[in-house]
């Protein structure tokens, strides 16, 4: 199902500080849930591809895929400077999705900056099977929001927070969260920084919830070869593994990730160095 | 149409090109993207006798052409290795060269006891390019003596069917001396070569990027590094299949290798830009070969050393 | 501002940046393109008791991220240089680092005793890293006993005054067993680290494409190899002043090599693409020092073992 | 005079397997000579500059540059796919140009593939000082000629030669120069391959001429400071020396290019290797 592509890119449009593309993905758009990410390959000098979260898929035209791009280092900067016409190699779709609840239950879904990116097209889902949506979009301050009017356009309710105070609700994606599972028995849903996601990680436990959340690991391969985009994971035998967030995850559920020990290997990991007098 | 099939150690593989170690985990992953049937065989991660988690994040470093990576081997064991990985390979027929690693010369030969009853295993790649915790840390193969050690338990330890190629590192004075060494204590091959050691510094933080401080560069940035090691270790053992690899990322680049003197390549960090590069490759190769006039791989092996074309 | 100055083996230098030797002849041909009294010094190409043709052509390699060279120390000897290369940098105020290379140990302590009654050395980059033709054509710092008696002659021939810098390969398993063998020697300070060995072979013709056969790497892509060089000896050496290089192309690259342990950079590949780099990456380097708070460069040498930025 | 800019591309037109590009060169076009250089940065993927002999400058509009590019490895292709509006970084005018005569002698211009490029102003400004200019145009077949018509107009007779007889005279361009220089005593100025620099120095030598002859010899730096792009060349002092063709060329006399030695260190060479047992 996941296939490589020469996709021709359909469009590239600046938001702010995002860009939104689309690129033609024949075969590709079909298999797409939200969750799922593509890896793309940028210019000659730089050898590893760039993952981004898939924001929507249409199946017209053959079939095509949106991401949001926050250019930031060259890959993604080459990126955006793409145009119409030009091809891109994809690959796609990766990763384990957001599981969608069976029943009709009420969701929240949090997105920290670009990490709405693939909320929306959750909501639309969750609400198709009746589930009641509500989404928080966060950001450090109002330039960096992404997708608020798309957000209301796909979701029951919209709450905004800045870090700043500069749009919305001045504080973090965690206080609407908290009052929202105060006042019911949601299904958690949150994509953005890891800072964000174990925020809302023990803001849910605190309430009972288990939130899903799509990480953010630096990845060389994207498909599950290297080994480079591992965090700490508890089993469901109890153990903790350094667990492939590119075909585990990118989501998981927060409790079974161990936020604070992300970027160390904790001593009780399966296989960890046994404490040594060097 | 140029041979595809190479002998190396005795044993015949389908094609020239081979997936490598660490790059293509146990090749299941690969299989979506190509047939895992057609090229050499599958080189698997490094596995050792127990489970190893391997180093703490950022495990990765972009650099120029390259990478840097610190993963530390992690990996499932080998009983967890036999029972999923090489049985998933042996079920849907892909060839098995295992790549093994330990600690100490023992933990080698253990591996190699173990190996020695599975009939899939066709070829061990013995990675001695990591740390030798009985000799302050330094890599087996950066000396010739724990180097030739390793080799030999394995190859005591493992039926002569089964060739052993010992996989060497470039950070050493003479790479040719430490072959040598290996094909004297019996190795059958050399896999040449690992990462070399690098390293890198975020400039904000001012701190080493890789959670394992140090890690080991790869891709088309080591390329003319591993071609000279693959030329210097064919000119003192003319007769001994090299296995050789580093920055290889098309056709052109596996036959700078043939002609400096391997007998079959391995794939590594482009496939991470392009999962079908093993195969990719082996079909330029094959189709330069035969642009060439070879009727085989091996009529062009180490052909730089005579001369060239003509 | 941060202080540009800084201060190697007891001599002041007007900026952290240096040409490296090889990549900038004796300096007067990248005199148009930018003021070679702002940086800190000129490192002239490596220079031999006679005059030397070199290699035959091809000598370079375009490879990624990288080239490879085998110029093979093509000079006019060191009585034309000093009349001709060096009172050119004299007359026009250049402060001067000259690089000198010898076949034999007594050749480097002869060029040393040409080199004492000249005023206009402010230092002495010895290198190291050229065949030993006593030594079955080794390079001298591929062996600690070789490496410590060129340094020993050049010390005991020059007047104290003067600093010597040891110029290391990195091809060997200890290059900080080279280091600290230098420095027992006399070395006041190394320079890390000259090309890595490599090789390229013509697809078409499938013969080596340099004169040469192999030749020295060098560039971008060598740089993470660079980088843990200067690491590892500094973290044996932390008092000893490292002038570190390798594919440094910006102020960011150079940073890395001051926080991993360096005292000053040189600039060599880089140069090819943009003649004044070596002015371009000092500016870069001491704006970067700047904003992170930095009042001098010696502040930041080596911070990457001590923490980095807190 | 030397100078480095980022030049803005003025016209990219493909003219069969050459193409021709322009380029702003503000304050550099002026101090052009015909035999001078430019060097070309590419990509980021690719650290080494690429050399190209300047065809012509104007002063116009602050001054622009035109070369020919014969698309071959990586550098050249990437630039023949830059257009109008982008960006190139330059460094021109580099190297040692051709001498004119100071007398109006008569003059044959001998051109090979792309090689022909800094001819047509040689022959404008041979022209102006009253030299009447002959110029031979050779290549491998007619394809790959380049610039008769633009030959014509800038001299008093064109001859053309394929090495296939595809276009003009079967042969190479030595059967008209040496019918010319049998004719005369004109000076000579070559550019072109190796090969037919080496033939058209000796066949001017066995007339009693001296060919000034624009070398290219595989450059890493192409200002002077690498050492790559030597050849074996005969000093004034009879010695002959490893010399750069970057700085003391591209165009040197042809009597002293140990030419058939080129790619060698002849034993003669002031510094070449003893010879070894070993
Ligand atoms: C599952 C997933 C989904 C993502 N979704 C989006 C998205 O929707 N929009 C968006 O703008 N960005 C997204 N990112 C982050 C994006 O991949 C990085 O910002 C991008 O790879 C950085 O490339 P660069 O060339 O700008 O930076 P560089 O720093 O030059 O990248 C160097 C290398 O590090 C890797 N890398 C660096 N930062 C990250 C990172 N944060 N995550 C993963 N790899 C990284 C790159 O892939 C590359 O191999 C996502 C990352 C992951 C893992
Ligand atoms: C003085 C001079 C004038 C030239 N004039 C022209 C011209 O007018 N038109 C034209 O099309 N070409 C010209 N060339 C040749 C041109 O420089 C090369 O074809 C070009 O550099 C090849 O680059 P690439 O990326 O296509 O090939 P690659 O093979 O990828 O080049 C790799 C490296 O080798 C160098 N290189 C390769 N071939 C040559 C060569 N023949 N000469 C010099 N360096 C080389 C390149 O600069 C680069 O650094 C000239 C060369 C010189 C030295
Ligand atoms: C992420 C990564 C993991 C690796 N893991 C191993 C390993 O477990 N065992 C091993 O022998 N080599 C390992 N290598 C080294 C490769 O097998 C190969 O020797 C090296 O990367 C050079 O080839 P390349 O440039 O094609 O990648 C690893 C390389 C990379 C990039
Ligand atoms: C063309 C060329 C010639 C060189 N010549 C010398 C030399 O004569 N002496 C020396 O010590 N190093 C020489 N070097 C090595 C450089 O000084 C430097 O150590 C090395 O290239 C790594 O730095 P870089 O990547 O910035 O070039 C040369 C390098 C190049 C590319
Ligand atoms: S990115 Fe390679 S295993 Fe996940
Ligand atoms: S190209 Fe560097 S010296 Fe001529």
């Amino acid at each position: 199902m996941t296939a490589q592509a020469d996709a021709e890119i359909l469009s590239v449009r600046r938001d702010g500080p995002y860009w939104q593309m689309s690129f033609a993905a024949p075969g590709i758009a079909d298999g797409f849930r939200p969750g799922h990410f593509v890896a793309i390959a940028v210019d000659d000098a730089h050898i590893l591809r760039r993952a981004f979260s898939i924001r929507s898929a249409s199946t017209k035209a053959g079939g095509a895929l949106q991401i949001i791009v926050s250019p930031k280092g060259p890959g993604t900067k080459w990126l955006v400077e793409r145009r119409p016409g030009d091809l891109i190699n994809v690959i796609a779709p990766l990763g384990k999705p957001f599981r969608l609840p069976t029943e009709p239950v009420p969701c929240v879904l949090v997105g920290g900056g670009y990490g709405v990116a693939p909320l929306f097209e959750l909501a639309s889902q969750l609400r198709a099977r009746g589930c009641p949506v509500e989404i928080i979009v966060g950001a450090g301050d109002a330039q960096r929001l992404y997708g608020v009017v798309e957000a209301r356009r796909v979701s029951d309710a919209v709450h905004v927070t800045t870090d700043d105070g500069s749009a919305g609700e001045h504080g973090r994606v965690t206080d609407p969260l908290r009052r929202i599972l105060a006042g019911g028995h949601p299904a958690v849903y949150a994509c953005g920084p890891m800072g964000m996601l174990q925020a809302v990680s023990e803001v849910s436990a605190e309430f009972g919830a288990v939130a899903q959340c799509a990480v953010e690991e630096s990845m060389a391969c994207g498909i599950g070869v290297c080994m480079t985009c591992v965090l700490p994971v508890i089993g469901d035998d109890g153990v903790t593994r350094m667990v492939r967030s590119c075909t585990e995850g990118p989501v998981f559920f927060g409790d079974r990730v161990r936020w604070s020990e992300v970027g160390t290997v904790p001593a009780d990991t399966l296989g960890a160095p046994e404490p040594r007098d060097d | 149409m140029t041979d595809p099939r190479v002998t190396l150690g005795g044993v015949d593989f389908a094609g020239p090109a081979f997936t490598a170690s660490g790059c293509a985990a146990a090749g299941r992953e690969l299989a979506g993207f190509f047939d895992l049937t057609e090229i050499g065989g599958v080189v698997t991660k490094s596995i050792m006798l127990r489970p190893r988690s391997g180093r703490p994040t950022p495990r990765m470093v972009e650099t120029p052409s390259g990478m840097l990576n610190s993963i530390g081997l992690q990996g499932p064991g080998i009983e967890s290795f036999l029972e999923n990985d090489l049985a998933w390979l042996t079920d849907h027929g892909v060839t098995a060269v295992v790549s093994i690693a330990g600690e100490t010369v023992d933990e080698f030969a253990q591996l190699a006891r173990i190996l020695r009853n599975e009939p899939a295993v066709k070829a061990i790649e013995v990675n001695i390019s990591c740390p030798n915790v009985e000799s302050r840390g330094q890599v087996f193969a950066c000396e010739v003596m724990s180097a030739s050690s390793v080799i030999h338990q394995v190859r005591r330890n493992i039926s002569s069917d089964v060739p052993i190629f010992a996989k060497l590192t470039p950070d050493v004075t003479s790479i040719a001396e430490i072959a040598l060494a290996c094909h004297n204590a019996g190795a059958d091959g050399l896999s040449v070569m690992n990462t070399t050691l690098g390293m890198a510094i975020d400039p904000d933080t001012l701190r080493p990027i890789l959670g394992g401080v140090t890690g080991g560069l790869s891709g088309p940035a080591i390329r003319p590094m591993a071609v000279r090691c693959v030329w210097q270790i064919h000119q003192v053992l003319p007769d001994v299949p090299i296995l050789g690899m580093g920055g290889i990322a098309n056709g052109e680049d596996a036959l700078q290798f043939i002609a400096a003197g391997a007998s079959a390549v391995s794939v590594g960090t482009m496939t991470f830009h392009d999962p079908s590069a093993p195969v990719r490759v082996q079909r330029e190769l094959l189709g330069l070969l035969d642009e060439r006039g070879f009727t085989t791989v091996a009529d062009a092996v180490g052909i730089a050393h005579r001369g060239g074309l003509t």
